[in-house]
């Protein structure tokens, strides 16, 4: 096995430990470091997936940043709307079931 | 005269009139309503100089820095996007004269520059021919929507919006991972390109798989749909119309593109699956809004209950069934939109949405009442509407592909749908038990609500153009279908 | 857009406009009101008269507007539908002004005649109907328009009748849809075509077709009112004299048992439907359903619930002189569609008297009432006596022809049938007219209302008398040209020609 | 030698997954947030490994210390870390409870393994070859103006991916002051020490500096707009946390009009060479370097004030209204 | 083996010698000041011999100015960031530990 499918491989460990942690546990500021770190996985997986071939493909490079840079414009609303719920609710998670 | 409609760029217009109108509306908050109004004008006149371009042209390829597919982006529209295209102004345009009366001066500021953000989004997204695109326009109308659903007061309304946000970034991850497995197969990620170089293997399946995953619950298909009912019932009450009318339309675009052009064609078990859920999805979410004593709750659970229709569509597989499908997503578009507005119109004279206490409120807003009944009436299906005109569609494809379980699911779910709007009609006709203070509504609220309504009436008798419309370019293929 | 393919459009026209600015007028514009309702309806009186003589000398009218990819909907008329929109056009007309008394000072008459005009379009919608998705349009749409009408005085009790109303026949109009669009996939058009469209396809499709004919019976026995699934119309009862006027003598239950007709003749074609089968079921099933309706009337107490069943009853009359296969019986049939409405809505608007003048609603409550309403009750007599089918008056040509037909089609045991309903409907009715005229008249009445030397309101009291007078003239004179029963005449050479 | 790198890369995989696990799981939040800027640091030499430098350079500004520096921020607004720690805990108890207790999570652990294998599955399947686009870069890169070939991705092949990025950004800044009236605003008159001024008056001109020479070499290695921005960002979140702030008649129109200036210069730019003769965004070949140049300058500008501005989390303008 | 190269090994070992120390302190120190106290001291030190034995390595002026450019901004960040979390530290009241 070479590096890079090695490295996928982390990526899409990455992937599904932050699923899992974004279902799991009920802290926002938890959920939304899980989200960042699925992103990682993804952004990995694109990257290292790209090193198959001798020339280096700059696409996925390009994509990625772009990646990054949605990433923490999500992060900052996250951020903001996580406060605002603790001051609306005085918990930093979400009601669990939603009325039904 | 043609020489300039067909000189103009309309597919950039479409796309770039709206972001900046936002920008304008984000730099001079105080003419907000002003700039947008305009911008809401002019990027319904591109929508209608690109109709017609498409129309006598036929379906147009535009290749954005000159590049072309596979190193540049490429912008495709045919009847399926134009058509989303012309709903997203329809309701676009009713929407912004409606909130104009809604919001007061503080959240307009707000609103304005962010609701025009996500006309560009929905326009470009509908426009766009480029899987990565796609998953740019996907987070740009995600992160806008969001915002919209917390502009509304209170905590439920931000509880909404934050599981919203974590639904709609799970979504797109789940693409995006679809998106690079697709780029790494193919080398690209143009749509057409990915048509021709993708075949069944392994690898395509799994991203296919997660990509139709992450649509599936932006679309909010059950049981994916835990999060819609609460944050469409929350947001305010255009947010909420633009939600269910657009939103949540957008994703299931992206689908149905996915699976006509670059699905493998031995999809059978995929698409009775997916039926299944809508099946699915049109009971219970008939059978939840039943349950429901708020007004704007129930209207979401209807909207659960809808889109179980347009899923319908997948295991018919044939043209008459995608061109009911997709004639049902227009009609719930602007039946929906008119709906929410309606109820908008009811918890603003009210000061409440309580179904038990609407208090003879037909005597008193008469025009939001036959608002809210007229656009019922194409949510049942009932003629003359375009509800009936979709259902009968489906229920066509359904006979004549010999698979009738699905049309007695049809009709089952119409008549759920009508149990609720009679009773929502009921209560407007009796009087309750305690007396309310009441709020004048704006007469553009209430018009601007009944003109979509009307709209939706009007689908019913006007269905040739529509469908003609809809048959540009051939999206779905020409023979019988698959 | 020539004159002929207008005309059905101005027909529809006469009553959707007035409807539609109704709807506008605020409360107090009694007048502007008034004379859109009477100018609408005289006009379309006016129109419906052109169109009976161009059709009598072969002129074609229709009008189409595309609808959906291969079907359009189509206003047609002929001879069949020019019989039930005059019918429609006539007692519009009379209940209009029997409406515009009834609800005199009541509150939301603008949103009441708004409706009531749709309602109207509605029906001769149906009528003109020339393919059966126009029919199956204008059928919803019926449907929509008389609910607000049933929940009209907006209590609890009124919200129930229409949910039950609103259960039956959505239900009904589901089926239809999908009876319609079945057919539709089979044979690739739904026109309605003299003896029927569906005898040229192939003799393997015999069991769908008849599965569709239970369908399509089914969507449009839920109107008409056939057993079992006669349930809404008693409790509809609730709704406004004027209402229950209509439906029960114009809009809906006619409009279930006018498209009964229309799929038999018309897209069966009842040499086809006879061939599959299906009509001596359907025969059957008017029959018990004329005897159960009859049976249920005499035990009711409450007048409008007893004419609500005696409605159930008579409208199977119309349903089972199709089901016979026979010219005579066809007859019998079509014409007792024009005289069950006659008389049914004379019925409904004496009710409507005696309940709103001298607040009687139970029929062991109208002894005497013959004293202080004698125009009143004596058009009650003649329509009564007209149900019971005494010659010469309109009940009686219709159960003449039914019961001749069923002799010439061998089906003896429908007379059996025949006699039997007329004497339970003797059996309703005459104790009505005993008790009446005969019994003396209690010290007060529950709630008098006073109206000078009149016995009761003048645009309460002509339209029954009216009316009244019609059921006369039309059993008299029914040999004359243009009356009913030559009408029919003229529509059953069309649809038994060989 | 070969197992050196080997080794290394091994070692780099697995410390990530590892400080994922640890991120994630750690019961103090404020532990995990270190961990996730750790994790950010890690991706970043990783991106080196894959012969990315310019995705190195962004996901170390961006992805490890603008998010970072964000979620601190957010942490230090949330409360006191003890309290949200054990409400975190709680919710985590609770959370298993309502969610049908252990077999519930047994189920879900299993469910993301099968994902797991299935996605691993997945890559291992794909051709060894990679059909990329990097023969199709290569061939137009003399094209393009610029020979960087990410940059000529971002900023002309795929212009207009980029475009609506930083319609992206500009949009999460509008969210952000639509939302950000907190009523529990933190207190921004907290004594600021002494040193940090004075790191702030030393290091902001160095990061001016950087930003200047990233933006500039960008064209032809790596670096470029993203990259610059962000450290012009970094400048920003460093002088927010100085204490420094806008004037207030700085803080309303003219401010606002550096936020957009990229994306408008951008559209700008774009509808020009249209009108000229082109399709959108199509650069005439000779003007191209030029073009993209200028665009990266305006983009620099109004990334880097749009993260600052992200970080401070309030309209500017906002306490100036009150 | 240069005589240069064989210093700048050892002064490359040197500097891991002083990074070990320094996580080691961080991990083991009973408090945050010394824990501060052994994080910077030595991986300010050891970057210090890190950049002197590769800068024996370079191949340009230039690139021994960018080492050293490197150092000295670890240096004053670092130092700064140690003081500010020990003011921090202080503002909250965790007091320094005492045998």
């Amino acid at each position: 096995m070479t590096f890079f499918l090695f490295f996928a491989l982390v990526g899409i460990g990455l992937f599904t430990l932050g699923l899992y942690a974004v279902i799991v546990h009920p802290h926002l500021l938890r959920k939304i470091l899980a989200v960042n770190v699925m992103g990682s996985g993804v952004f990995l997986l694109l990257v290292a997936l790209a090193k198959r071939s001798d020339s280096v493909d700059p696409v996925p490079h390009a994509m990625v940043i772009t990646g990054i840079v949605v990433a923490i414009s999500a992060t900052a609303l996250a951020v903001i709307l996580m406060l605002r719920v603790k001051g609306e609710t005085g918990r930093v998670k979400l009601p669990e079931t939603p009325q039904e | 005269m043609s020489v300039l409609i067909f000189s103009i760029h309309w597919q950039v217009m479409v796309v770039l009139l709206p972001l900046a109108g936002a920008i304008a509306c984000f730099l001079w908050p105080r003419r907000g309503v002003m700039l947008a109004l305009v911008c809401a004008l002019g990027t319904t006149l591109s929508v209608a100089g690109l109709s017609w371009l498409v129309v006598v042209e036929g379906a147009q390829r535009y290749t954005v820095g000159g590049w072309g597919a596979p190193l540049g982006i490429d912008l495709y529209v045919d009847g399926l996007s134009l058509l989303m295209l012309i709903v997203t102004s329809v309701v676009g345009v009713a929407i912004s004269v409606y909130a104009n009366g809604y919001f007061e001066r503080s959240r307009a500021r707000a609103f304005w520059p962010l609701w025009l953000f996500l006309w560009g989004a929905l326009n470009a997204l509908f426009l766009s021919a480029d899987i990565f695109n796609l998953y740019i326009t996907l987070e740009l109308l995600g992160l806008a929507a969001v915002t919209l659903v917390a502009l509304a007061k209170g905590a439920q309304p931000l509880s909404s919006a934050m599981r919203y946000l974590l639904v709609t970034l799970l979504g797109s991850l789940l693409f995006l991972l679809g998106v690079a497995l697709l780029y790494h197969s193919s080398g690209s990620v143009d749509i057409a390109i990915l048509a021709e170089r993708l075949s069944a293997s392994p690898v395509v399946w799994i991203a296919l798989g997660l990509m139709v995953v992450g649509l599936l619950l932006k679309t909010a298909l059950f049981p994916l749909h835990f999060w819609l009912p609460q944050a469409h019932a929350s947001a305010p009450a255009p947010v909420s119309a633009l939600l269910s009318a657009l939103v949540v339309k957008a994703s299931f675009y992206i689908l149905i593109r996915l699976w006509l052009e670059i699905f493998p064609p031995n999809n059978f078990v995929l698409g009775q699956l997916l039926g299944l859920l809508g099946a699915a999805a049109l009971l219970w979410g008939n059978l939840q809004a039943l349950r429901q004593t708020r007004l704007k709750m129930l209207i979401a659970y209807s909207t659960v209950a809808q889109l179980g229709y347009l899923f319908l569509a997948f295991p018919l597989a044939n043209i008459i069934g995608w061109t009911g499908a997709l004639y049902m997503l227009l009609s719930h578009a602007i039946a929906k939109a008119a709906m929410f507005m309606a109820a908008g119109n009811i918890l603003r004279f009210g000061g409440h949405d309580s179904i038990a206490d609407l208090d003879r409120i037909v005597q008193r807003l008469p025009l939001t009442v036959t608002t809210f009944a007229l656009a019922g009436v194409s949510i049942m299906g009932l003629p003359p509407s375009g509800g009936f005109v979709a259902k009968w569609l489906l229920l066509e494809a359904a006979i004549r592909s010999a698979q009738w379980w699905w049309g007695v699911v049809l009709v089952l779910g119409g008549l759920l749908s009508a149990v609720w709007i009679f009773k929502v009609v009921g209560y407007a006709f009796t009087p309750s038990p305690v007396p309310h203070e009441v709020r004048a509504v704006p007469a553009s609220m209430e018009w601007s609500a009944l003109a979509l309504a009307l709209t939706a009436i009007a689908l019913g008798l006007f269905s040739s153009w529509p469908l003609a419309l809809m048959m540009v370019g051939l999206p779905f293929g020409e023979g019988g279908g698959s | 857009m020539s004159w002929n393919s207008a005309l059905p459009l101005l027909v529809l026209a006469s009553s959707l406009f007035p409807g539609g600015v109704i709807f506008f007028l605020s409360e107090e514009r009694v007048v502007t009101r008034t004379v859109l309702n009477l100018a609408g309806a005289t006009l379309k009186l006016l129109l419906v008269g052109v169109m009976i003589w161009g059709v009598f000398h072969g002129e074609p009218y229709e009008s189409r507007l595309p609808l959906l990819p291969g079907l359009d909907l189509v206003l047609r008329a002929d001879a069949l539908s020019l019989l039930f929109v005059t019918l429609s056009a006539v007692l519009w007309l009379a209940t209009t002004v029997y409406a515009i008394g009834y609800l005199e000072g009541s509150p939301n008459r603008s949103r009441f005649f708004g409706f009531f005009s749709l309602c109207v379009t509605a029906t001769i919608g149906v009528a003109l109907s020339g393919n059966l998705l126009t029919f199956l349009l204008f059928y919803e749409l019926l449907t929509l328009t008389t609910y607000p009408l049933i929940v009209h005085r907006e209590t609890e009790v009124a919200r129930r009748a229409g949910r039950i109303y609103l259960t039956y026949t959505l239900a009904g109009g589901a089926l239809l849809m999908v009876g319609t669009l079945w057919l539709y996939t089979l044979s690739g058009t739904l026109a309605f075509t003299a003896q029927g469209f569906l005898s040229t396809l192939a003799s393997s499709e015999q069991s769908t077709l008849i599965m569709i004919f239970v369908l399509l019976m089914m969507g449009l026995g839920v109107k008409a009112a056939l057993i079992p699934l006669h349930g809404w119309l008693p409790q509809a009862m609730v709704a406004p004299a004027p209402v229950s006027a209509l439906l029960h003598a114009v809009a809906v239950v006619k409009a279930g048992a006018f498209g009964i007709i229309r799929v038999v003749y018309d897209v069966y074609g009842i040499q086809f439907a006879a061939t599959l089968g299906v009509t001596l079921p359907l025969a059957v099933v008017a029959a018990v359903t004329i005897i159960y309706g009859s049976l249920r009337a005499l035990f009711q107490d409450d007048l409008k619930r007893r004419l609500a069943f005696s409605t159930v009853s008579q409208v199977a009359y119309i349903i089972l002189g199709v089901a016979i296969v026979g010219p005579i019986a066809a007859i019998g049939g079509l014409v007792h569609l024009v005289h069950q409405g006659v008389m049914k809505i004379t019925l409904f608007f004496c009710a409507g008297n005696i309940a709103e003048t001298l607040g009687i609603h139970k029929i062991s409550d109208m002894n005497g009432v013959g004293q202080r309403l004698p125009w009143t009750m004596a058009a009650f007599t003649i329509a009564a006596l007209g149900m019971i089918g005494l010659p010469p008056l309109a009940g009686f040509i219709s159960k003449w022809y039914l019961g001749l037909g069923a002799l010439e089609a061998g089906q003896g045991w429908v007379v059996i049938v025949l006699a039997c309903s007329s004497l339970l409907n003797a059996a309703y009715f005459l104790p009505i007219l005993y008790a009446a005229w005969f019994k003396p008249p209690p010290e007060r009445w529950p709630a008098e209302r006073s109206f000078g030397r009149q016995e009761t309101a003048w645009p309460l009291l002509a339209p029954p008398l009216v009316t009244a007078l019609l059921t006369v003239v039309i059993g008299l004179l029914a040999s004359a040209p243009f009356s009913p029963l030559q009408w029919v005449h003229f529509i059953t050479t069309s649809e038994y020609l060989p | 030698m070969t197992l050196l790198p080997l080794i290394f890369d091994g070692v780099l995989g697995f410390t990530l997954l590892w400080l994922a696990w640890q991120l994630l799981g750690s019961p103090d939040l404020f532990r995990a947030i270190v961990l996730f800027i750790a994790f950010g640091l890690l991706m970043a030499l990783i991106w080196v490994r894959l012969d990315a430098p310019d995705v190195a350079l962004a996901e170390a500004a961006i992805g490890a210390g603008l998010t970072g520096a964000l979620l601190l921020a957010a942490l230090a607004r949330l409360g006191p870390p003890s309290e949200t720690a054990s409400l975190d805990n709680q919710g985590d108890r609770a959370s298993v409870a309502e969610g049908g207790g252990l077999p519930f999570r047994r189920w879900l652990v299993a469910l993301h393994l099968v994902l797991a294998c299935g996605l691993g599955y997945a890559v291992m399947s794909l051709p060894s070859a990679a059909p990329g686009l990097s023969d199709a870069v290569a061939n137009s890169l003399a094209l393009s103006g610029v020979s960087n070939p990410v940059t000529a991705v971002l900023l002309n092949f795929r212009a207009y991916d980029t475009l609506l990025e930083m319609g992206v950004l500009l949009l999460a800044l509008l969210a952000v002051w639509s939302l950000g009236s907190t009523p529990d605003a933190p207190p921004d008159d907290q004594p600021v020490g002494g040193v940090l001024a004075l790191l702030a008056r030393l290091l902001t001109p160095l990061l001016l500096l950087v930003a200047g020479y990233l933006l500039w070499v960008g064209g032809r290695a790596p670096g470029g707009a993203f990259q610059a921005g962000s450290v012009l960002g970094a400048a920003g979140v460093l002088l927010v946390l100085a204490g420094w702030r806008l004037g207030r008649r700085f803080a309303q129109l003219p401010l606002r009009i550096m936020l957009v200036a990229g994306l408008v210069l951008f559209m700008a730019v774009g509808l020009f060479v249209m009108l000229v003769g082109g399709d959108f965004l199509t650069y005439p070949h000779a003007s191209a370097g030029g073009l993209i140049l200028l665009i990266e300058a305006a983009a620099t500008l109004s990334i880097g004030m749009i993260l600052a501005a992200l970080f401070l989390g309030i309209r500017p303008d906002s306490r100036a209204d009150q | 083996m240069a005589i240069d190269e064989v210093v700048s090994i050892l002064l490359l070992l040197a500097g891991a010698v002083f990074f070990f120390a320094g996580t080691l302190g961080l991990l083991r120190f009973p408090d945050i000041y010394t824990r501060l106290h052994a994080l910077t001291k030595a991986d300010n030190v050891g970057l210090g011999l890190m950049v002197a034995g590769l800068a024996l390595q370079a191949e340009s002026a230039a690139a021994v100015g960018k080492l050293m450019v490197i150092w000295l901004l670890v240096l004053l960040a670092g130092g700064s960031v140690a003081h500010l979390v020990a003011a921090a530290a202080r503002r909250r009241g965790i007091v320094p530990w005492k045998r």
